[in-house]
């Protein structure tokens, strides 16, 4: 029984704009609560059977009262709607220049890489009042992504992409948890956040494995898979290059305009011919079963990477 | 007791020829470029002999208003899946771009 | 009307088992119906002791993680398909509906014999799948686990929830069109006692939700059969459209097991109260309302799963909506007791607990209904002590006052009332000890489904486990005491409480077609005064 | 109250004929709005996977039978129109039309089901059917494969809900000969009647959902 405690830790953001509404809302709650048993009791035990008290029935109309106590409520729980709506719109909308940690979870275990190569397996690393953006996916069936100290919780999907944004306000380590069912072994999907001194967390990433960068990683699979051989600068094949691409609006085929964001560029991968480049041909070969989660997300990293670099010009 | 409608056998005839026609109504509609708004098309076309169907054939014509909201009920549950299940799959992109 | 020649009751109609298993009465049906579904109470609460005693200790010590995964799904399924759904309607409705509104039976009394043996045959299955080794989906069977990744009888368990949605679909069926047609002579809308509002509006979801469920679970079945379907990502699904169907029944679920939970609460506190009902229209419209609005709310189980921020926004509000018509009811309730003379036999403990109890979860369900606050509390136990106060809380507390208030009419005997207040009060108590500690642990982030826990969760999972054996024997003792009144309570009077209903103006218990001559309404229900 | 002689005839809860008629075609109703949600949640699968997949649909919409299509829909509306005339009959008690209605009622239902049958044996042969043998050498062949998957699982859903209404038009038939239904009491041949038209209903809707797709 040791580390009772009420109050659970904040350490994110978040977590104290949460806390906030919560306790107004608890607050907010027991006084209705408290007051429905008040009146309760009172009226039980004046109006016992066997009490000397005016019994004459209730003659007035019933609905000024009842018109009272339905508007009541109502504007009360607009006022709860609208606050934790604005909350939940901040908490859905990563701030720019985010740090991003690829999240690939499977029965039972997180894993996790940060943009600059290092690997973690049911740990995670992070640098103190930096945002952090966690894009996230699955293997096998739906989990999800849980730091109770954060007041933050983001299911992780097979198939797709989903991502989560916080930023600690204070160091130490804080339990990561699966919330959503996932088998045997759900309870054990659990693993450690380690926040950190931004100093630290800089020592901390370049000590271990000397990895290459994702977006290294990925330019590496970008020419095995033979990607380059068509999107390369050289290219004779008549294909979409991919500098400056990410983040920016992409025009398709059929007069729709997309963000080019993770979730678009695997569908590209995966799905090649779902959101067709308006000016050229389907004609790239799904890779679908070829390419893991893990690989996926690092030629996304890759083609981040060439967000910014000018794009050639067009060669049509 | 009390005597139950018989409605003229040219009414049946009559909806059993208009339904007949929208049938190749339906179809030509599907080939003509309307881009989007093909599908609402055919299927506004087939909402209305669907109507048909049930106001003639049916008997909802003739009968009370309480059995026409019986057979509205099902398809009313109906829109409450569709739109509340498709304000999520048509909007599934984010608030704002981070960018 | 000289005692000989009085009919005789329903009881006397026959005494063999096949009277019983083919009879048509709605009475005996009812029985039948309490029978089979008190038998599934006690196999969804033994699942739910063994979750308890494991839950003691923060080690999995007690079972292997595989037969928690397996407890936590077989007692969900029991509880809501085989008890919760079917509790009230199926027995307190099918035994008074039709006394309730003067008719004879009910519309269709072969299709409501039809809905017990489906009833029966789903539960079947489900016997068979505890023997065969258990499901270990939870009760929501969600893809792509349940479709693909299980290797537990999903298939077994989905087929047993199908079949007893179609017993779900032909009660409903029935008390809409026996409620529509049947009414006596005189029993307009504005009559009706508000049980058989209450019933209505839940015949209605069950009518038009289950379907939705049934097709479904079809689904699910036919994607773990071929291996193609639209739910796994695999095959090019989306599991979340399996959220979305599941829960357009799910949600609305909970109000087939609420809205009969308010109508009996609403025939009891009048009586003790002997008062009429505080606003009757409202509290009418208020049970059409939750009702209808119930349905549009299913997406409030999904603002963590990926479902559109917008979406998520349209069913936040909407879940603050429906909040709006329950609250009007606790309200409602209370000022009933205003001016009141009020008496406090066990009905009326169950009924007050039931409102205190219902108002707890009801607020705390405010919590969950707005997206940012349920980010952290979803599939913690908050979410569990939410959803049992309504359901344990307020369900079961409603559902044994109804059976102490009308215990009399149905078996024509009375029940020993101190040891029954003592139950009710107990059982009150229990039921707090129990669930109150798990908002706490929601709040510090325990996780549902656990069946290990860091250790400073234990203080309050003790609490929890201690409350649910208060619990537990707080439901064995009705059992032992209202049977004992079978063969040795005192015989009960045609109306023992001096209330206002039809049921109460015949026989206790009632002769086979219910009034020995048709009754004509000519006011209001609750003329207490 | 209506003394028992009075209800002879009609079932012991109910009043009077007419009470018994109500309840009846209520509850038949009542019934076929569980049905638009049964088929609903297939409807609702169907378009949630076509606005994912509009490309693959619409390419896989065109390897159905438009031809083979539009003759079921003639054959079931023209069989709903006979139901009814068929009900008419029995009203009026044109007995022995209406026998003979229902027979073609009958007919049409099974030769609905037969072109279907001819359908699927035409897509089984061009590799259509999913986990089969299943190839598409266009592209999309995933979401092509699940295309078919929600056409056969919806269409043989109503080829179910075909047979079972030409099974009950037979009993109907039945009904008729023996003389158990008539001007009098024509409930059971409403409800029939009600139960076809509204599988004419859903058919309308697959048929576009099916072979119109992009065409």
């Amino acid at each position: 029984m040791s580390g009772f405690h009420l109050l659970e830790p904040r350490a994110s953001t978040f977590a104290s704009s949460y806390d906030w509404l919560f306790f107004t809302m608890v607050v907010m709650c027991s006084v209705v609560a408290i007051g429905v048993f008040v009146v309760l009791t009172v009226f039980s035990i004046r109006y016992r059977r066997g009490a000397s008290v005016d019994r004459t029935p209730f003659s007035g109309s019933s609905h000024p009262i009842e018109y009272a106590w339905t508007i009541t409520p109502f504007l009360i729980f607009l006022g709860i709607f609208v606050w934790a709506a604005i909350l939940y719109a901040e908490a859905k909308t990563p701030p720019p220049g985010a740090l991003d940690v690829s999240v690939v979870a499977k029965q039972w275990m997180w894993k996790l890489q940060h943009s600059e190569g290092r690997r973690e397996i049911n740990e995670l690393h992070l640098p103190l009042g930096r945002p952090v953006r966690l894009v996230m996916t699955s293997e096998d069936v739906i989990h999800s992504f849980y730091v109770p100290a954060f007041r933050v919780k983001q299911d992780v999907l097979p198939g797709r992409y989903t991502e989560l944004w916080f930023q600690a306000t204070r160091t130490g380590e804080y339990p990561l948890e699966c919330a959503e069912y996932c088998g045997t072994d759900h309870a054990r999907m659990t693993g450690r956040i380690i926040v950190m001194q931004p100093a630290q967390y800089a020592t901390w990433l370049s000590r271990g494995n000397l990895a290459p960068s994702m977006a290294a990683a990925g330019e590496e699979r970008f020419r095995s898979l033979g990607c380059s051989g068509c999107h390369g600068a050289n290219a004779s094949v008549h294909a979409p290059k991919l500098e400056g691409v990410f983040g920016h609006p992409v025009h398709l085929s059929d007069g729709r305009t997309v963000i080019a964001d993770e979730s678009y560029i695997r569908d590209s991968i995966l799905l090649p011919t779902k959101d067709v480049v308006a000016g050229f041909v389907p004609i790239m070969p799904s890779f679908q079963g070829q390419v893991s989660e893990g690989d996926l997300l690092e030629l996304i990293a890759y083609i981040k990477s060439l967000a910014n670099a000018a794009p050639p010009p067009r060669q049509r | 007791m009390q005597s139950r409608p018989i409605t003229p056998v040219r009414t049946y005839l009559a909806a059993w020829a208009a339904l007949l026609l929208l049938v190749p109504a339906m179809i030509g509609l599907a080939y003509l470029p309307l881009g989007g708004f093909t599908a609402l098309a055919v299927y506004a076309v087939g909402a209305m002999e669907a109507v048909l169907v049930m106001r003639y054939f049916m008997h909802l014509k003739r009968s009370s208003s309480l059995t026409v909201v019986f057979a509205a009920a099902g398809f009313f549950w109906l829109a409450f899946l569709f739109t509340l299940s498709l304000s999520d799959f048509m909007t599934r992109t984010r608030i704002a771009p981070p960018w | 009307m000289a005692e000989a020649d009085r009919p005789p009751s329903y009881l006397a109609a026959g005494y063999t088992i096949r009277s019983w298993l083919t009879t048509h009465d709605h009475k005996r049906i009812g029985i039948l119906f309490a029978i089979a579904i008190t038998a599934f109470f006690f196999i969804g609460g033994a699942a739910a002791t063994m979750i308890r005693i494991e839950l003691a200790t923060p080690a999995g010590d007690f079972v292997t993680d595989d037969t928690y995964n397996k407890l936590f799904t077989i007692h969900g399924v029991v509880m809501v398909w085989f008890f919760l759904i079917p509790s009230i309607p199926t027995t307190l409705g099918n035994f008074l509906i039709p006394m309730m509104i003067g008719a004879r039976d009910l519309a269709f009394p072969r299709l409501n014999l039809a809905s017990w043996y489906l009833y029966v045959l789903g539960g079947a299955f489900t016997v068979a799948t505890l023997i065969a080794g258990g499901v270990d989906t939870g009760w929501t069977f969600y893809t792509p686990y349940s479709s693909i990744y299980s290797n537990s009888h999903v298939m077994l368990a989905v087929v047993g929830v199908f079949v007893v949605g179609f017993s779900s679909i032909f009660t409903g069926l029935n008390f809409i069109v026996t409620i529509h047609t049947m009414r006596a002579p005189g029993m307009t809308w504005f009559r009706l006692p508000l049980f058989v509002w209450a019933t209505y509006a839940t015949s209605l979801v069950m009518v038009l939700a289950t379907p939705v469920l049934a097709m479904t679970l079809s689904l699910i079945g036919i994607e773990r059969l071929l291996g193609i379907g639209v739910f796994d990502p695999a095959l090019g699904g989306d599991p979340l459209l399996f959220q979305h169907l599941f829960w357009f029944y799910s949600h609305p679920a909970v109000y087939i097991m609420i809205l009969p939970a308010m109508g009996v609460a609403s025939e009891i506190i009048t009586c003790f109260a002997r008062n009429r009902v505080f606003g009757y229209r409202f509290m009418a419209s208020a049970i059409l309302a939750i009702a209808v609005i119930g349905f549009l709310v299913w997406g409030h189980h999904m603002f963590v799963s990926g479902q559109s921020v917008y979406a998520g926004f349209v069913f936040s509000f909407l879940s603050f909506v429906v909040a709006v018509p329950s609250a009007i009811k606790v309200f409602n309730w209370t000022a009933t007791l205003y001016r009141g003379d009020i008496s406090f036999e066990a009905p009326m403990l169950y009924a007050l607990g039931f409102v205190g109890l219902f108002t707890i979860g009801g607020l705390t369900g405010l919590f969950l209904a707005a997206t940012a606050l349920d980010v952290h509390l979803r599939d913690t136990y908050f979410v569990i002590a939410h959803f049992h106060y309504i359901m344990v809380g307020g369900s079961v507390m409603a559902y044994l006052g109804g059976i102490h208030f009308w215990w009399p009419k149905i078996t024509g005997r009375l029940y020993h009332e101190g040891i029954a207040r003592f139950a009710a009060i107990l059982m009150f108590c229990g039921f707090n000890l129990t669930f109150f500690p798990q908002y706490l642990l929601g709040y510090e982030g325990m996780i549902r489904r656990y069946h290990e826990y860091p250790p400073q969760f234990q203080l309050l999972n003790v609490l929890s486990s201690a409350g649910a054996s208060i619990l537990a024997l707080s439901y064995l003792m009705p059992l032992a005491y209202l049977a004992w009144s079978l063969w040795r309570g005192a015989p009960a009077t045609a109306n023992p409480w001096q209330a206002q209903g039809l049921e109460w103006q015949t026989a206790s218990p009632p002769p086979t077609h219910n009034f020995e001559a048709a009754p004509l309404v000519t006011h209001a229900p609750y003329a207490y005064r | 109250m209506p003394t028992a002689e009075a209800r002879t005839g009609v079932a012991l809860q109910f009043d009077d004929a007419d009470q018994r008629h109500e309840a009846a075609k209520l509850g038949m109703w009542t019934f076929l709005a569980t049905e638009v949600l049964f088929f609903g949640v297939l409807f609702a699968a169907y378009t949630v996977s076509r606005i994912r997949y509009p490309e693959a649909f619409a390419l896989a919409g065109g390897h159905t039978d438009l031809l083979l299509g539009g003759c079921e829909t003639a054959v079931l509306i023209t069989s709903s129109a006979t139901m009814s005339l068929a009900l008419r009959g029995v009203r009026i008690g044109a007995s022995r039309a209406a026998l003979a209605l229902l027979g073609v009622t009958a007919l049409l239902g099974v030769a609905f089901v037969c072109i279907h049958g001819l359908e699927y044996y035409h897509e089984y042969g061009e590799h259509l059917v999913p986990q089969l043998d299943f190839s598409f050498d266009e592209p999309h062949a995933r979401e092509a494969e699940l295309f078919f998957w929600l056409y056969y699982v919806m269409t043989g859903f109503h080829v179910l809900h075909v047979l079972i209404g030409v099974a009950v038009i037979s009993a109907m038939g039945a009904l008729v000969w023996r003389r158990r239904v008539g001007p009098d009491y024509d409930a059971p041949v409403e409800l029939t009647g009600l139960y076809w038209s509204f599988v004419d209903v859903v058919w309308i809707f697959l048929f576009p959902t099916f072979y119109l797709v992009a065409r």
